[in-house]
């Protein structure tokens, strides 16, 4: 070896400790797993765990199970903020987190910065584990996903970012150059919001992965939420569009527009009106409770929150924005 | 920023001067905002087979509009593959990728990049998002532009973090510590003018002024020495037809050109 | 193998025995012929939560008939995911394989496997095909079960070449190889009986005897030791219902079970 | 470094080398890349390079191709034989190849081992130059498809297979346990035979991709034949089954039912018959030159050996025979 990142190792299993877990836990069974969100997080989500999220930036996020966890006040929750922006900004604003390894955190694109999980971090409410880059994260739940310990990667290197990873780098024996080794990550469980799946969890994703195959594969426990539950048979028909095979999954939730207020790619676009009102109240801690309490603690369910945002009339709105039928209108182009 | 008297504004100029670096048949990662801009300008003007690559999957799109994200639905409209960020990133790391861009908080000479943290990373002053795809195109991509403000708190002699590698502390380090080969800083577009690196030396020099800018005004919002060649040529103003591409088909909303 | 007394074959004896082995709600990868029958012989009856995966990239089909190739459009009509080998290879990896079979030209007391080469590997007297997925299949998966043919040339002291490892030279040397822990060869059947491995000295041992088979035979049929326990019990013969599947729903046109 | 094999290392470049190739080799100018198939192996199948072919066993590879390159008569191939059945058993059985690296060859499955290529081998016509598993060499396809010098594999370890690999054993840093290290396989070129592509290259499949998705980026060089060439706003229209992205492509070749004798998914199964006569004819060095001079030499393209195999009567049939209409029939069968 010749450098070490000084990093936290996080979410890192001995790949054979892994392969002992999966043996005991995960099982080949076909059975129904359908549950609402709110066992499904009760049952998955634990205080501590290490988390992570499909999607990316502000699309095919799991929000509804996001504000879910909210709701349950979950608590020392570890982020794999690989591109986590609106997931994990309310994830440190709420509490919820207190630790996160961060690729791309703290901001929302276009939009600016995450006002609150700034603060969060830099008043040291939360503590940044790690740093990486999204090829780097991304290859780290490959090396999971794949089974392996590590993964060579020709990227962080010479960095700071490299040096608060926990990546190592040493000498390839084939080219006698340096290359990086990103270590597996394995997060304790990871939510996916998807386009549609049967009851076993037998899921279809339209459009980019991202790094959704990786992911459902690098975690151990996998809640999926969907848009619509399909019958069998339709996954059955085109097996080459089957991107998640029922046996990762363990739950399997049925959450139409569930990625609101972020981008669900081919049904409904961002809704800036709402992820405006959220940067502008995250501002201050207060603002921060006043839109909790509103949108989250405040509402029984996630179609009670659908309601608050505004119900059918904005759902439409966002369906034709997605199919480029009306302009797109957002705070942040008014500055 | 305002339009200036030559009938243009700086991110006009900007966006023309960036896109004109793109050469045809080759590729390009981009993210939102004014590198998408750059590019589709390119592809429309003088690189009609520039390919467009969004790091999130997205690959070669016809775009009906200006994405707000990377991974947006408009990122893979009527694209040639919607794919994973592993293809993407494998394909940069592979030698796919000729050009990417960046943004910058703060650079040094040798145009290493901090976009995580601005004072100490324990304890940090304000807090940055971290590297997102920067580290991967700055080391992978074989030209990385970058685009960002001028000023001397960006432009530094340290910068607080380097989350993405420039030429490190100078020529052959990149090698050294293991990056590609032949890869490294570009350009810098600023606000101010356009900068590139020495051969030699892999120093930041300057290599045209925006009209109406002066080398003194360069020379005061750097922290660090700049190379300073004797003859300076003034970066070409936009043409009619590039404004025209710009305003009526690009970004005729004005999301990003019409932002401050 | 023709049909014996008792109503039934030895490869329906072999398909059962076979079947026998795969526990419920786990995954097996199969090859062609004999495994993917004793795989739909346990699905249809004590197993039907068993996963199939082909090394291919065929997982959980609905077998419409046999087929003739790992990667044949049987391997994933109506199945769960038609995907790549790397996505399947990377699921034995990660242990989420339970049960590998393996066919073998020469196997030794330790469960090590020769399909490459009799003779010398760079003069060879018959060269064989390889690994295959047999190296994949014998290093990652939990269990594997070999199925063979018994004689003193198959069963011998030391193969010609370790294509596939079973315990190597004894207990522990698969772990300090690198291989994973807690794997290695589970059953062997041939056309004389079926034998397991001592748990302690991972050597190849004896379970059980088809009908009308002695220890005699098997030993005059084994060129190494082999580990006889004092008391073995006899193969259960196929019941009337798994002879039924067999012949009817899973192989009617006699495709594997009635070759030679 | 621990161990190392001593295989011969073949198709490896330096990933630095690769890029710098890539760069002033590939380009993404979308232009019409059709040619015949005669042009398309004269242009990019040289003598001496090292080729490796699509599909899996007899399952999607690309025999049209294979036959022009007997054709052609090209020498002292180097064949990537990962699962090779038919494709390497015939370049060896034809003089064409002289090297191969062997995960599986040598054998055609249920049907039986492959008289010509054994012979070949057996007689030292042909040098096995290294020896893989299946899963090996797809991840020595998938370190090239990610520019990198090599994938960390959990396989191999401890066996011949590996000593006669050009594969190292290091100690992995994270674990402190043996891992094996894969060498990059970058073929020099590769053909691909595939269910439909536009005229630039993009290019879809349908149902299992095997190795694939891998090759397509590993390899240099190229070649697609399609069943059928479709609109360019086709592949557009659902941009997320492009499996080959058209910058990767050389050279589209139109060949419909391309992989015969072999079985194209969803279309057309294996003709059993050709095969059986090619296993048959193959015991002898003269029913080899019987074979080829009827099948390949004889015929001046693949239309008329459709015809000589037995024309549209026996294509009717194989398309009844994958749609499950009409029961197999197979000389191996018989036996």
């Amino acid at each position: 070896m010749v450098e070490e990142g000084e990093g936290e190792l996080l979410a890192w299993h001995d790949p054979d400790e892994h392969r002992k877990w999966v043996e005991r836990n995960k099982f080949r069974t076909l059975k129904d797993k359908r549950m609402d969100l709110r066992e499904a997080v009760k049952r998955y989500v634990k205080n501590g765990c290490y988390i992570a999220f499909g999607g990316f930036g502000h699309v095919r996020v799991p929000m509804a199970a996001v504000y879910e966890i909210i709701r349950q006040k979950k608590k020392d929750l570890i982020v794999g903020g690989k591109t986590g922006v609106h997931d994990t900004d309310l994830l440190m604003a709420s509490g919820c987190a207190s630790k996160v390894e961060v690729a791309y955190c703290f901001g929302h694109e276009l939009r600016g910065l995450s006002p609150a999980s700034r603060r969060a971090v830099e008043k040291g409410k939360v503590k940044v584990a790690s740093e990486w880059s999204n090829a780097a994260f991304q290859w780290r739940l490959e090396a999971a996903a794949l089974g392996l310990p590590f993964m060579p990667v020709r990227v962080l290197l010479g960095t700071d970012t490299f040096k608060r990873s926990s990546s190592k780098v040493v000498k390839d024996p084939f080219s006698g150059k340096r290359i990086c080794l990103v270590p597996a990550c394995y997060p304790d469980v990871a939510i996916l919001h998807v386009h549609r799946c049967d009851i076993y969890g037998n899921s279809q994703i339209d459009g980019i992965l991202v790094m959704d195959f990786e992911l459902a594969r690098a975690a151990r426990r996998l809640i999926v939420t969907t848009e619509e539950i399909v019958e069998e048979e339709e996954i059955r028909k085109r097996p080459d569009r089957t991107v998640i095979p029922f046996f990762l999954v363990d739950a399997v939730v049925e959450v139409p527009y569930g990625s609101h207020p972020c981008h669900m790619p081919y049904l409904y676009y961002f809704d800036e009106e709402h992820i405006g009102e959220w940067l502008k109240l995250s501002k201050t801690d207060e603002g921060v409770e006043q839109y909790l309490d509103k949108y989250v603690y405040g509402v029984k369910d996630f179609v009670e929150y659908l309601n608050l945002v505004g119900g059918v009339k904005k759902l439409n709105y966002l369906k034709k924005l997605e199919k480029l039928q009306v302009r797109l209108e957002a705070p942040w182009m008014e500055r | 920023m305002e339009r200036d008297k030559g009938g243009f504004s700086t991110i006009e100029l900007m966006a023309c001067a960036a896109s004109k670096m793109l050469k045809d048949n080759r590729s390009v990662l981009v993210g939102t905002g004014l590198p998408i801009i750059a590019a589709s300008l390119a592809q429309k003007t003088h690189a009609p087979h520039l390919l467009i690559i969004f790091e999130a999957g997205g690959v070669g799109p016809q775009l009906p509009t200006l994405p707000i994200s990377v991974g947006d639905s408009r990122t893979f409209y009527k694209a040639v593959m919607a794919t994973s960020m592993n293809y993407v990133m494998s394909f940069l790391q592979a030698g796919y990728a000729d050009y990417g861009f960046l943004g910058a908080a703060q650079i040094d000479m040798y145009g290493n990049i901090n976009t995580t943290v601005i004072g100490d990373i324990d304890k940090p002053k304000v807090r940055l998002p971290g590297s997102g795809g920067a580290n991967d195109a700055g080391s992978l991509a074989w030209k990385t532009i970058i685009i960002m403000r001028q000023d001397k708190k960006r432009f530094v002699k340290k910068v607080d973090f380097i989350t993405t590698p420039g030429y490190l502390t100078g020529p052959g380090e990149r090698e050294k510590a293991g990056l590609p080969e032949d890869t490294g800083p570009y350009r810098v577009i600023t606000q101010l003018g356009v900068m590139g690196f020495d051969e030699e030396t892999k120093r930041m020099k300057l290599l045209s002024l925006h009209p109406g800018v002066t080398v003194k005004e360069v020379v005061e919002n750097t922290s660090f020495e700049l190379i300073i060649p004797e003859k300076i040529p003034q970066t070409p103003s936009p043409t009619e037809k590039e404004l025209k591409v710009l305003r009526e088909e690009i970004d005729p909303a004005g999301i990003v050109l019409k932002r401050k």
